[in-house]
């Protein structure tokens, strides 16, 4: 248990460090633009005192080192700032968007790994030429043209699936409870929506899922191969397992480490694929957020997402760091 | 009595023989380092294979199909499209091998420091390597490129300051593992000074996990950097790069598809390229 | 606010109208969609394109210019009469209007909107900068006061950004410490035809047909308006009938793939969308006006115009938007010369749009400049960066290009903001106290013909310094199903339709 | 498993009906009958092995036609060099060669034949009828799997696991189940594999030199385990190189050679009087409580047959000092009966008789160096301790040695003991915590390593290698050169050597590699980490004679570390017995071990299996 609570007391100094590091490095980047907020904020015929009385309330006159002290009491309490764009505090909108993006990113992690261990069992025995070479082109397929593919075939070509948003048009969303649709409507019973949110998850998740799943897939296929010319192995069919409890009871866990530290590697890579993917598909989460508050550079719009993106990533690694370490019991020291 | 029991299910021989390792390696793989020393060679001679200038339009004109006038048709502006993916690919493979070579080259050095020193400087540099493998790369582009304006240095820079931390890693546990071996304490009791130590006895060591992982991480790095071009966070235009010239084609998509697909496709052959010669280069390491 | 963190933010608090909207006619649902979230609902603080449709369909103000002309006529005020000394306007208020909250509409409502919009200073607060004072003598009588002459001041009321009318009860209940601007940041409290029902920050907005609207009952029930960030996927939106119309930014290469489709319909507007060249006068090498001349003959813009727009643009021939001023009076033209510099440097800058178009134009205009001799780097910049150039012109780049529209139909929101001393969309501080005076003389003269002639003669004088290239005025391309009826197009409101008049025969 | 291809020549080789006696002739084979018939077959023995031939491909001919019997309740010891096939053997009759393995003949548990059935039937065969306890423990416990799950997995419930647990010999089972592999000391986690292997009783239990890895007390208490453990119904077959364990519990022993049965019979019978000259090298050789010290222990020449290219006649023919140019090179003996129960497979038999154990007579030692009283190493009150605060544990405690120049010292104990670290320090690879340690005149000390493979480079040549301490006196290249291949020849190695890598060389060729490497400059100390304990019995003897005639030609003193007292008996003159970091005895070697005064002494002392001696 000592264990347990140094991992998580290691894990939240982790977090606190890369937030920090993420303030000081967006606060930085922030002052070197030569954007002017306030201008952008009070439009393009505001007068000069109410420029100056608006500055005056951002902390732009005060010194850097303040407005850093400033900027990061304001961050420490969950104060992002006001989004440039939509007037909103930055965390307010966050909070609407992040549903989305955290609904699409679990599933589309469910179904790479899913879809990744699958294959990676099923192509692990057999030489597995084709697959193989399948599951390369599977990985090399960039995101935008695969999003693009997928919305050609599956909604304009063969209309099976929507491509646009979270919901149909006129499907009101279930009742609020963790802001995930699918999980809101099966809550709530509304098994017409929960169908119509799953739907609209597929396209987008896929896309996510593909290239990852691929990576995932490749690693368990080769550790599994590995892992099954070991002593333990051996000793497993001599005590006359069947090979499917061989490949699942035997292999598999032993074989977790490589796919779960590759799978930790993409969810670095799936936070850019979000912005695509949303982005492709309407899907109205943070990526898309981003992607808007970069096009009408609404730096504290930016700089909030990039510590909530920062912060999920050190949140998701620690998961994986606990997930081998269930996976392989002398990591638990 | 061999210690290490040779009856493995598919092991190797006991002695492996050069034949045995490179009979290892497929066919495929084989073609995608064959296509990579064709990118490479395309990446560096693409001022003189390009037929035309990437930035002029060509006398086809604008939004010519392949075939007329232009090999791989010309784009919104009339410029010669299979010029300017030449000139992308160059471009893109050279960004991934510029992140992947600042990896290995930043992350060998402070893996193995960290790993032969010890202590507390090993404590601290990987304190370091943690917190920078916690930043998010794409995300630290996106904000440096707000920030500073779209340009391929920034972004580089952003994706090379997350991707060295795991070559430290990776040397850091190869050189621990290696120095664990009794050739090192052999090598000491040698006489062998500490440099001369960690370049012919432990370093040797690390690389065919770094040169396994690098293979693999170009393929990666390649979607990545596209991804990223795609988004706008590249260089600026009218340089070619296949993600931007993807974006700026799919304006165009259903009447003249091309513009976008030919760049696209191009991500898409350099990206199973690297991965095929990444999946080659690691069962030729692996199996020695 | 907690209604704001809900992404599901709907107007269920909004009395009367979404509980039972009844009315005549064609029910049904129009479905549109922007390619971006709008920034805010709220009238006082709006002052971008995206979201014109809905803010000019759930609130109103008193006047609005005429479809198609730039004819002001009465809107919530059935008339206006303006003193001889142009300081003093006097609005009769029309009888039997309601907010979507029930509140009927009268002369105290106008106050209190005016005055919201004073107490928000936000952007577009700008127009009513120079009110003094205002009189409510009667419930159905309002009288504003200026400071001094504005001439353009109907304008500024008739503007799609001008000021709106908002229901005074529902600004006390919501008002809070931000004079409502939460609460208005996902719902409305306007007097149009249509009514928020939801506004899901992108994801959807819904308007639904107000029940108590005054005016002719507008024919669909419900709108619908998807946020769609990807153009191509608007396209195959609307070929697969999901969407009903794409209202711009439709990439005009394209055009082709949807004119053999007989499902749908193209419709091209002019607008006062102007393409503009800036120069940066304030620092080397462009200081140089004879390096801007050579500039000028080196893009070719005839040539540029042809290629990039095609059929939908045309080469400008004021620095005024057609429309707003007669192009006779103040023309502009720029004929292509042969030019050989020597490897002059040049940052250009450019915003982006989602047709491609910019970059289109950007991208050309450095071939063409790059062919004359000139090392042009081009790079994509924002809206926002672009605001802090005039506090740091050396920093800015040498040329810019923007496309932008007039506030109103009115030359002196066009020439003030974009050449005037300190202009908002002055970038690089461009300066002429001879072109200033002529603006400020044209804008204190209540003779309509000699302010023009003023504004002409600014402009005039403005263009011999080559501080901008006017290069195109831009059609607004529209493409709609065919089932759809009544869409009209004012050219001050780029990329917005009046839903009112909009009904559907499929 | 089986090929289409092979399936097909195992059928075309399967002539004759099968010969139930325990030894047959070559030509013995048998008609394939149906899986079901197979199944159902009752059978005396627990395995019959007929003319077993495996291949893998590259060209490696591990087994060329094995016969061999287990009866039921017998058991067996398989013995012969490393290389020679005995853990192939094993792996063929659980049904477990991999699937590239090319295979003819047959297999036969309890009447299924483990070659030719499909996968299902071999499968249900090893569930009914085999055990199998494979050589490291380590490596074939599933580490992320609770010991208990593994056991019951073999046994069926978590209940007879704890039985299982208990019967081998493990203390307080229902604790153990809950834990991990990692978690259990060599012993128990061999008793763990012991406790799957006897799991539903079954016919057969193939155990894959089980106790090699172990040290030698906890080798004996695993041995005395399989004695307990022997009944009438359980047959075992026990793999190992060592006679000497052979003998302490099998019945009957087969001596393998070259991937071919040397000589089969009744262990005491070949043990007492070995009718091969292989059996009869081996014994000569193997390093025993009474050879002498005097003399270098005789040996067996030349290198182990290469599985790649096997000869036409007689594999051990170029090793043998009976072997006859005509008679032993021509064709593959055959095994033929020599009493009822005895069998051999050489030519030569009759002619050698009962010459057959004379070996190449050994040179004597070469002359010693002066013994003087000056120091070699000097340690006083060296201690160690490893580890955290809270995790500290002292691995050597205050000691004082002594290596008097030109002499040896061994130092003994169990495993864990302390002995490495105490060497480490020696040789100024570890930093004592207190305590000094000095070196007498000389060159620094050198050591040898137990695994002599990996304390080689292995991407780097050996003559780099080599090269590598001369540099530091500053030779010029070929003045290096030279020394290497003197040193080289000094220790029996060609010049090409010096090309090689690690990988490419034979076990006994790195051994000589890494001595070669350490007395390339000639240290004033020599240490030695248990150079011997991983090589089987012929290498042993190889590398003891080289070390010592090594020793005594450079005028080396010499730190011996080994947990076995026949090897500290053979190569040193002193000894110190190590036991939980402090010496708790030491004296001059012989008379130590002739009477040893201290319980641990007396414990590793009668934990060496030895002929002299035999439990039930
Ligand atoms: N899976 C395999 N692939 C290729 N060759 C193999 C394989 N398994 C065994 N061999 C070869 O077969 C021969 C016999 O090996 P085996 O392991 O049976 O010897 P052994 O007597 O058990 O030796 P040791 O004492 O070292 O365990 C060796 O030459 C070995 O290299
Ligand atoms: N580097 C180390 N870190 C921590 N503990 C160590 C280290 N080296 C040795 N020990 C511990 O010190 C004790 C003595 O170890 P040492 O290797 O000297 O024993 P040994 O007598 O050589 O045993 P063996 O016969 O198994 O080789 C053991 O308990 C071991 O676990
Ligand atoms: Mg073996
Ligand atoms: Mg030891």
């Amino acid at each position: 248990m000592t264990g347990m609570r140094r991992f998580a007391a290691e894990r939240v100094s982790a977090l606190f460090a890369v937030l920090f590091a993420l303030t000081a490095v967006v606060f930085v980047l922030e002052r070197q633009v030569p954007a002017n907020p306030v201008r952008a904020l009070l439009g393009t015929s505001a007068s000069n005192a109410s420029i100056a009385a608006k500055r005056h309330q951002l902390y732009l006159d005060r010194s850097v080192t303040t407005q850093f002290w400033h900027f990061l009491a304001r961050a420490v309490h969950g104060d992002l700032g006001l989004s440039l764009h939509t007037r909103r505090a930055v965390r307010t909108d966050i909070g609407s968007f992040l549903p989305a993006t955290v609904e699409l990113a679990l599933t589309a992690a469910v179904l790479a790994a899913v879809l990744g261990v699958g294959v990676g069992l099923v192509t692990a025995r057999g030489k597995g030429r084709t697959t193989r070479l399948g599951l390369l082109a599977a990985a090399s397929v960039p995101q935008f043209l695969l999003g693009l593919v997928l919305l050609l075939v599956f909604y304009s070509g063969l209309h099976w699936l929507p491509g646009q948003g979270r919901l149909s048009s006129g499907v009101a969303a279930p009742p609020a409870l963790t802001h995930l649709y699918t999980v809101d409507a099966l809550l709530h019973g509304q098994l017409g929506t929960w169908w119509d949110a799953v739907k609209h998850l597929l396209l987008p998740a896929l896309t996510l899922a593909i290239v990852p799943s691929a990576a995932i897939a490749r690693t368990l296929r080769s550790s599994l191969q590995t892992t099954m010319r070991a002593d333990y192995i051996r000793t497993a069919r001599a005590k006359a397992l069947s090979e499917r409890k061989v490949l699942l009871r035997h292999a598999l866990r032993n074989s977790a480490q490589a796919p779960l530290t590759m799978a930790g590697l993409q969810v670095g890579l799936l936070l850019a694929g979000v912005v695509v993917v949303e982005d492709i598909f309407g899907f109205p989460g943070l990526g898309l957020y981003t992607v808007r508050s970069i096009q009408t550079f609404d730096l504290p719009a930016v700089a909030g997402v990039s510590l909530v993106l920062g912060a999920s990533y050190v949140v998701i690694n620690a998961l994986v760091d606990l997930a081998q370490a269930w996976a392989d019991p002398r990591l638990r020291v | 009595m061999a210690v290490a029991d040779p009856v493995l299910l598919g092991a190797t021989a006991v002695r492996p023989s050069r034949v045995r390792t490179r009979a290892r390696m497929g066919m495929w793989e084989l073609a995608g380092l064959v296509m990579l020393g064709l990118v490479s060679v395309i990446a560096i001679f693409a001022p003189l294979l390009a037929p035309h200038s990437t930035t002029q339009p060509v006398a086809a004109g604008a939004f010519a199909s392949p075939g007329h006038g232009a090999l791989l048709g010309t784009d919104d502006l009339g410029r010669d499209l299979l010029s300017r993916t030449l000139y992308g690919i160059r471009s893109t493979w050279l960004s991934a091998l510029a992140v992947v070579g600042s990896g290995i080259v930043i992350g060998t050095l402070v893996g193995t420091v960290a790993a032969t020193v010890g202590g507390v400087v090993d404590m601290l540099l990987m304190r370091i390597t943690d917190l920078f493998l916690a930043l998010p790369g794409p995300v630290l582009a996106i904000v440096a490129v707000v920030a500073l304006g779209p340009s391929l240095p920034h972004t580089l820079l952003a994706v090379a300051a997350v991707w060295w931390p795991w070559y430290a890693r990776i040397v850091r546990a190869e050189v621990r593992a290696v120095l664990a071996r009794p050739h090192v304490d052999a090598a000491r009791l040698a006489g062998t000074r500490r440099f001369a130590l960690a370049r012919r006895h432990l370093l040797p060591g690390a690389v065919p996990s770094v040169l396994v992982t690098g293979s693999l991480d170009v393929g990666n790095l390649v979607l990545t950097l596209s991804g990223l071009s795609f988004l706008g966070l590249g260089a600026p235009p009218p340089t070619p790069e296949l993600g931007a010239m993807t974006a700026n084609g799919l304006t165009y998509l259903f009447g003249q598809p091309w513009v976008a697909l030919v760049p696209a496709c191009a991500v898409f052959v350099l990206a199973f390229a690297a991965n095929l010669a990444g999946d080659g280069v690691r069962d030729l390491l692996d199996s020695v | 606010s907690s209604s704001g963190s809900s992404p599901a933010a709907t107007t269920s608090g909004a009395p009367t109208s979404s509980a039972a909207p009844v009315a005549a006619g064609s029910s049904g649902t129009l479905h549109l969609a922007f390619l971006s979230d709008m920034s805010t609902p709220d009238p006082d603080v709006f002052y971008d394109i995206e979201g014109n449709t809905v803010i000019l369909s759930a609130y109103e103000g008193l006047v609005a210019y005429k479809p198609g002309s730039t004819t002001i006529e009465p809107d919530l005020a059935t008339s206006y009469t303006e003193s001889k000394d142009g300081l003093t306007y006097t609005f009769k208020l029309r009888h039997g209007v309601k907010f979507h909250d029930g509140t009927p509409f009268n002369s105290a409502a106008v106050k209190a909107s005016f005055q919201r919009r004073l107490d928000v200073n936000n952007a577009p607060s700008y127009m009513l900068a120079p009110v003094k004072t205002m009189l409510t003598p009667d419930p159905y009588t309002f009288v504003v006061k200026l400071k001094q002459v504005v001439t353009p001041f109907l304008d500024y009321l008739a503007s799609s950004w001008g000021p709106k009318m908002l229901s005074p009860t529902a600004l006390k209940k919501h008002g809070g410490k931000d004079f409502g601007q939460t609460y208005l940041n996902t719902h409305d409290i306007g007097t149009g035809p249509y009514t928020l029902t939801a506004f899901v920050r992108g994801d959807h907005y819904t308007l639904t047909r107000f029940a108590g609207y005054w005016g002719t009952p507008p024919a669909y029930q419900t709108i619908d308006i998807k946020i769609t960030p990807d153009m191509n996927s608007q396209i195959l939106a609307l070929k697969s009938g999901d969407q009903d119309a794409i209202l711009h930014s439709f990439p005009t290469p394209e055009l082709a793939s949807v004119q053999g489709d007989s499902d749908l319909k193209v419709d091209n507007f002019d607008s006062y969308l102007t393409a503009l060249l800036y120069m940066n006068v304030s620092k080397a090498p462009l200081s140089d006006l004879a390096l801007r001349k050579e500039i000028a003959e080196a893009i070719d813009v005839p040539d540029l115009v042809k290629q990039v727009y095609g059929a939908y643009g045309s080469v400008a021939q004021s620095m005024y938007p057609k429309g707003i001023l007669d192009p006779s009076l103040a023309p502009v033209s720029y004929p292509p010369k042969a030019v050989k510099v020597n490897g002059v440097k040049l940052s250009f800058g450019y915003t982006a749009d989602d047709s491609g178009l910019q970059q289109r134009l950007a991208e050309l205009i450095q071939q063409k400049l790059e062919a004359a001799g000139f090392k042009v780097s081009v790079r994509e910049v924002q809206n926002a960066q672009t605001y802090g150039y005039p506090t740091d012109v050396k920093h800015a780049p040498d040329l810019l290009l923007e496309t932008n529209t007039p506030d109103a139909a009115h030359p002196d929101t066009w020439g003030r903001i974009v050449w005037g001393t300190g202009g908002g969309l002055n970038f690089f501080n461009y300066s002429n106290p001879k072109v200033d005076a002529l603006m400020d003389k044209g804008r204190a003269n209540t003779d309509k013909a000699a302010s023009d002639q003023d504004y002409a003669k600014a402009g005039e004088l403005m263009a011999a310094d080559y501080p901008i290239l006017f290069l195109a005025s831009s059609q607004n391309v529209m493409v709609w199903r065919s089932t759809v009826t009544g869409v009209t197009f004012r050219p001050e409101e780029p990329w917005t339709v009046p839903l009112a008049t909009l009904a559907g025969t499929g | 498993m089986l090929r289409p291809q092979a399936l097909v020549l195992a059928n075309r080789l399967a002539l004759d009906p099968p010969q139930p006696l325990s030894i047959a002739r070559r030509t013995a084979a048998r008609t394939v009958a149906s899986d079901a018939s197979v199944l159902r077959a009752p059978s005396a023995n627990a395995l019959e092995v007929r003319d077993l031939h495996v291949s893998f491909p590259g060209g490696v001919d591990a087994l060329r036609g094995v016969d061999l019997t287990v009866g039921r309740g017998e058991v067996v010891g398989l013995v012969g060099e490393s290389g020679s096939g005995k853990t192939v053997l094993g792996l063929a009759a659980l049904g477990l060669l991999p699937p590239k393995a090319i295979v003819t003949g047959t297999a036969r548990l309890a009447g299924i034949d483990m070659v030719g059935a499909d996968d299902a039937v071999r499968r249900q065969a090893r569930r009914r009828h085999a055990g199998a306890v494979f050589q490291d423990p380590m490596t074939s416990l599933n580490p992320t799997m609770r010991v208990g799950r593994q056991v019951a997995e073999a046994a069926g419930s978590l209940d007879v696991a704890i039985d299982l647990l208990d019967r081998a010999g493990i203390p307080d089972p229902k604790r153990r189940i809950r834990q991990y592999p990692h978690e259990l000391s060599g012993g128990l986690r061999q008793r763990v594999m012991i406790a799957m292997a006897i799991a539903g009783s079954p016919d057969l239990v193939v155990a894959d030199e089980p106790t090699t890895a172990l040290d030698v007390t906890v080798q004996a208490q695993i041995l005395a385990l399989f004695r307990e453990l022997r009944d009438a119904t359980t047959s075992f077959v026990f793999v190992t190189h060592d006679l000497a364990v052979a003998r302490e519990v099998a019945d009957r022993v087969v001596v393998l050679y070259g991937g071919r049965v040397a000589e089969t019979g009744p262990t005491e019978q070949v043990l007492s009087a070995p009718a091969h000259p292989y059996t009869a090298a081996l014994l000569v050789a193997r390093l025993g409580a009474h050879s002498r010290s005097d003399v270098p222990l005789p040996t067996l020449p030349g290198e182990p047959p290469d599985p790649r290219n096997p000869l036409a006649g007689c594999a051990f023919a170029p090793r043998c000092t009976h072997a006859n140019a005509t008679t032993c090179v021509g064709e593959l003996p055959q095994l033929e009966h020599i009493s009822i129960a005895r069998s051999v497979a050489c030519v030569r038999r009759t002619e050698i008789g009962a010459h057959v154990t004379e070996l190449r007579s050994a040179e004597n030692w070469p002359a010693e160096p002066p013994r003087t009283s000056e120091l070699a190493l000097q340690m006083r009150g060296v201690t160690k301790a490893f580890g955290g605060i809270r995790s500290r544990r002292v691995a050597v405690d205050a000691i004082d040695l002594d290596v008097r120049k030109g002499s040896c010292l061994a130092l003994v104990g169990e495993s864990g003991c302390g002995k490495t670290t105490t060497l480490r320090m020696a040789v100024g690879l570890e930093t004592p915590d207190s305590g000094t340690v000095k070196h007498g005149q000389g060159n620094p000390p050198q050591l040898v390593f137990q695994d002599a493979g990996a304390s080689l480079t292995p991407w780097m040549r050996i003559g780099d290698l080599m090269e590598e301490p001369l540099r530091n006196y500053g030779l010029p290249a070929k003045e290096r050169a030279a020394r290497v291949h003197e040193t080289l020849a000094l220790v029996g190695l060609p010049d090409a050597i010096a090309d090689a890598r690690g990988a490419e060389l034979s076990g006994g060729q790195r051994q000589r590699v890494a001595l070669a490497r350490a007395v390339v400059v000639p240290p004033a100390l020599l240490a030695c980490d248990e150079p011997i304990s991983a090589l089987d019995v012929s290498l042993a003897a190889v590398v003891l004679n080289l070390l010592g005639r090594l020793r005594r030609e450079l005028g080396m003193a010499m730190l011996f570390v080994t947990h076995d007292l026949a090897a500290a008996r053979f190569i040193s003159d002193e000894i110190a017995v190590m036991s939980d970091g402090v010496v708790v005895e030491r004296g001059v070697t012989d008379e130590v071990l002739a009477a040893p005064a201290h319980e641990v002494t007396q414990v590793l002392l009668a934990a060496v299996p030895d002929f002299s001696k035999r439990a039930g």
